[in-house]
């Protein structure tokens, strides 16, 4: 099964994409790479997600933003992004200079807005999958309506796949009540791999002022505290697809990655963790590599779930 | 003049010393040399005031003292809730994870010909950051006026520095329990009237004194820097969580990487939380 | 508005029932109180809840049966109890002794269950209040199946409310897609009253065995975690019914209690604070009491609902 | 034989000194008066190893020391997770939540007439709860052999207490790095063939180790209670979260509240996590 003697490796397919590690940037805690790289390296990613883009520009949601909750954090960012146009011919071309595989991020309020977004980047270089957010939270029309019944799933995936030939990931939303089947929805609409979990929803209320926090009210509940249910809908949704699955929700550490590993995804993206801990990306895949030396694992994708196998 | 965002590293800093002020506010001693050598006044560290997810966010705090040669800075806060009851318990010799230095900072010019005055304005522990920033005005030349107020004495942080660095202080309080009884636009507003061209006024402090003190500067013609506070998760542009509304197009900067320092001009006081 | 100068008074009437205080023992953390009187004061409470409990005994799941995740915990109890017959005529007389107004939790498999179970306690003296749990994410059938639809949860509530005429709560699960509607729903079947929340569905994976933790694999997470999920529950759900509601969801400190009722809630549950610290509703009281005469408050129902109102 | 499980009371202990044994294991002393006055061998308290909610539950541990007169306790553990670890930084002074004491735990009736042996067979940290259990019973009169073993001898608490009780102890590891290498049973087996009737053998540690005494105990006809753990919430009774199978009904114990001592038939060992 293994061979304890030889440096363990990390590299892992997904949907087609060779990654060098499993452990990805999520979405909306990168932005297109350029603030990142003043804090730490970009190439400790296996790949990187870049923010919800749009097909046309959004300033995003009146402040505060974001909000501490008990081991997570609220957000209602709203999508800030400079519009499609500008992803493709700036922030991806600047970010590909890295070497490091790039997940777009797109989100629409219609499905012919899917389609657009699936057109305008499909044939860009540098472009190497989308990721179909069909689960935000903090928009008004659209966002999270796509993630909720399987057939406006299944639509949205469509709408893109249609227009983009390459790797296409859905990312859902635990707010459904059953998650397998808006995964089986989203398999059928063509999507070649999963992202689980985005964000719950959630509000705070300030005890000075008796209003909620949020300028937006409600937000985005992700972090440490999240982490179960993430796990949950991974083990879940893995054992009934056949699509590789991103586990996201709450990773702060190669412990929670390995969590997810057995629950079934074949790699794990990092959202609020890195916001605390920016140059943490480097110190789990070294913390990876040597529990995987250590437990005699020449490859962590023997564990994938281990949890249900 | 504000000055570039450059790269920050995460540093383990050493705790050298917590020490109480009046009231809730206090000061720690951090040995940090590699933030200490690349800081710039006015600008911040995120801090993770201790291990685990509870706290699960990093704070900011402006750097309130940056001595590049001892490898040191100081960040001084006010004990408002979780995290900064918890950094008032910091013991000497605990090691602290210091994200840092962030945000554009303000570098001043020297001066040549001509004097200049620098008119720092600040409310409660808005003062922290002008420590540094006095020290490097004076040591370029600057005339330096300090005009610092809060609700209480109790709300104010040790400004004695500022006398031995030579610079005119005055200080009130909104119930008059030290220095004078008044707003702290009150003690400047005489001192901007006397403004000349190429001096500058720098606030820091809550957004109702910051306004404030635009309206003030805008009056009389003052530029004017205003040092800003939003909630932050990152602090490092990451996360486009800090905004603040931009005061002539429809969009937002963003505190931590567009700022703290801002032109009054640019930005729009109303859509920060008040 | 208030008279400061008055020691506050945290009465509150909660459909028809008065309670001294607004702090209620949820179920399920509290047992029939046996256990509980050895630790601390039941008076503390202004109504205590019972364990879930069924119209036959259960013994409950395969153990491990609980699990601590960041800033809150799993359980997957599985509605240990010794059946309704016992619980009216052991439990509840014993714990009514004690002069807390007490409320049943009860949880069926069908809707003949819940209305055996509504017929059952109809009459019990010392039963103040049934509070039905379409929620329960532990059992296997029924559970929060019924939570999950209006529907089901319309005819699951009727159920209860044809047999049992006294104040009927209904607790809901935030595992549904729309809260809202499950709400209304149960009003409309007959609720005098709504609890918010029970557990999200979680799962944590033991790195060591690398299997699920608990023996039932899936756990109901809860404690500060989901707070803020809980609180935007109650956000939602006090400003569409007309019932009061009652606010659960990782309440620990008095702080807690505040933010509820400034969400819309007029009383708290507290379940798993109370696991950790069984002594502390005096003191979260005690510091509520001391909250109100500060804010020069007459009873802390002043800031019911003051965030959307 | 098992006591009632009593009241029990939230204190305030605070922590009088931390020191580190062998491999990764930890003591501490607790002043904490009601639970020392009150408190019986086998009985465990529910530590709160920092405030805040992470780590968000109590762990169970065993009274290691009981001393009523001076209002001390002591708690002995081996650092396995987060909440040991954190606990193995608590510094002198600290307060720390300690609730208990909890469980039934065992008082021993004083011996008259007829010698009665005591047998206590232990596997790692499960020794903890046997050094006030030995006191008692020499006290009582008992004769009392100490059965010790572990993976290795990093895996061993500081057991010389036992032979100034004048206990005879005999020591086992897997490995063989201290004592006999052998398991614990295997030092067990030969004595407990000697048994007579009146004396009782208590056991405390992992449950592979638990189920081998049980079988070599009821082969041999002697009487065995036996301590058990199991993942808890509460401590208290509350939760219903620590179940294990009973032998006989389809039912469940607790082990907080029914526990941690059982008649070793009671209790179906092959239903609790291995
Ligand atoms: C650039 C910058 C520099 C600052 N410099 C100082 C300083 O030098 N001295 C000082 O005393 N304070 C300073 N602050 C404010 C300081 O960060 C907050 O008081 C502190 O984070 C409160 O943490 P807490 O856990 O005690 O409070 P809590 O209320 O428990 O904090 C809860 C959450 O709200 C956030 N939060 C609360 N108030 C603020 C605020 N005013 N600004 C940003 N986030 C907030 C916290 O970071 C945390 O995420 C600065 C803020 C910013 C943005
Ligand atoms: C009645 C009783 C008495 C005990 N006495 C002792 C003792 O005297 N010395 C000692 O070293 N250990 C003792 N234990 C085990 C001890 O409670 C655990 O080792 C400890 O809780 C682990 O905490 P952690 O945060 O370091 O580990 P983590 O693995 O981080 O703990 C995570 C969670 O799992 C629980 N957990 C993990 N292992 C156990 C376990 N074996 N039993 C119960 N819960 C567990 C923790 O309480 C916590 O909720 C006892 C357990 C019980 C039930
Ligand atoms: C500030 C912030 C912004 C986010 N923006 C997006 C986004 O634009 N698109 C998206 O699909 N998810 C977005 N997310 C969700 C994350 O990608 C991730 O799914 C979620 O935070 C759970 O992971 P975590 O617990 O590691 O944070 C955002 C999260 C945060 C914290
Ligand atoms: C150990 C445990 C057992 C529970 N059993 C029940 C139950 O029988 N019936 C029920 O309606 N809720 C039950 N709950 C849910 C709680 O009543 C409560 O809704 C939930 O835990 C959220 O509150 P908290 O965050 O304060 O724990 C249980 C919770 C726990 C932790
Ligand atoms: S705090 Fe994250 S972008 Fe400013
Ligand atoms: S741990 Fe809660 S009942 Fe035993």
């Amino acid at each position: 099964m293994s061979e304890s003697s030889r440096m363990p490796d990390l590299s892992v397919d997904l949907a087609g994409l060779r990654l060098k590690n499993p452990l990805i940037a999520a979405s909306g805690v990168f932005g297109y790479g350029e603030e990142y790289a003043k804090v730490a390296d970009i190439g400790a990613f296996g790949a990187v997600t870049v923010k919800g883009t749009t097909l046309h520009p959004r300033a995003g949601n009146p402040p505060p933003r974001v909000c501490e909750t008990p081991a997570g954090m609220l957000n209602s960012i709203g999508l800030e992004n400079p519009g499609a146009e500008v992803v493709a011919r700036e922030k991806v071309p600047w970010l590909a200079k890295f070497g490091v595989p790039i997940i777009v991020n797109i989100s629409g309020d219609t499905y012919d807005e899917f389609s657009a977004l699936g057109a305008t980047f499909e044939g860009v270089s540098g472009v190497d999958a989308l990721e179909v957010n069909v689960s935000c939270p903090n928009v008004q029309a659209g966002g999270m309506a796509f993630g909720m019944d399987p057939r406006s799933c299944y639509r949205a995936t469509r709408a893109v796949r249609r227009e983009w030939k390459g790797p296409l990931i859905v990312k859902l939303s635990p707010n459904a009540p059953d998650i397998v089947s808006i995964a089986r929805a989203a398999v059928e609409g063509g999507a070649s791999a999963l992202s689980l979990i985005n964000t719950l929803i959630g509000v705070v209320i300030d005890l000075k002022t008796r209003r909620p926090v949020l300028g937006n009210v409600t937000g985005g509940l992700c972090g440490p505290a999240v982490k179960p249910v993430a796990v949950r809908c991974v083990y879940q949704v893995s054992q009934a697809v056949d699509v590789p699955v991103i586990g996201i929700g709450g990773v702060t550490g190669y412990r929670d990655v390995l969590e997810f590993m057995m629950a079934g995804a074949c790699t794990v993206a990092m959202g609020s963790g890195l916001l605390v801990d920016p140059t943490a990306p480097a110190r789990i895949m070294e913390d990876l590599r040597r529990y995987c030396a250590e437990e005699g694992l020449a490859n962590p994708q023997e564990l994938v779930g281990s949890a249900w196998k | 003049m504000t000055g570039e965002t450059g790269a920050a590293v995460d540093e383990r800093a050493q705790v050298l010393s917590v020490e109480r002020g009046s009231g809730r506010t206090v000061r720690a001693l951090l040995s940090s040399p590699q933030i200490a050598r690349s800081a710039k006044p006015m600008q911040f560290v995120m801090v993770k005031v201790r291990d685990g997810a509870d706290p699960f966010l990093r704070r900011p705090f402006s750097l309130s003292l940056i001595r590049p040669d001892d490898g040191l800075i100081g960040i001084t806060w006010d004990v408002v809730g979780r995290g900064t009851e918890i950094m008032a318990l910091w013991e000497p010799g605990q090691e602290i994870l210091v994200l840092g230095p962030l945000g554009n900072g303000l570098e001043i010019e020297p001066v040549s010909g001509q004097p200049r005055r620098l008119y720092l304005i600040a409310g409660g522990t808005g003062l922290a950051p002008m420590f540094p920033l006095a020290e490097a005005a004076k040591a370029r030349g600057w005339d330096v006026s300090v005009f610092y107020g809060a609700r209480s004495a109790e709300f104010l942080l040790d400004y004695s520095v500022f006398d031995g660095l030579g610079c005119h202080t005055q200080v009130a309080t909104d119930d008059g329990s030290l220095g004078r009884k008044a707003f702290v636009t009150d003690l400047a507003a005489a001192a901007l009237a006397g403004a000349a061209p190429g001096d500058l006024a720098v606030s820091c402090g809550p957004i109702p004194m910051t306004r404030a003190v635009k309206a003030l500067c805008s009056g009389i013609g003052v530029d004017l820097l205003v040092s800003l506070e939003e909630r932050m998760a990152c602090g490092t542009g990451l996360c486009k969580g800090c905004a603040v509304k931009a005061a002539v197009s429809e969009g937002y900067y963003h505190v931590c990487s567009d700022g703290p320092v801002f032109r009054a001009q640019d930005v729009d006081l109303g859509g920060a939380k008040p």
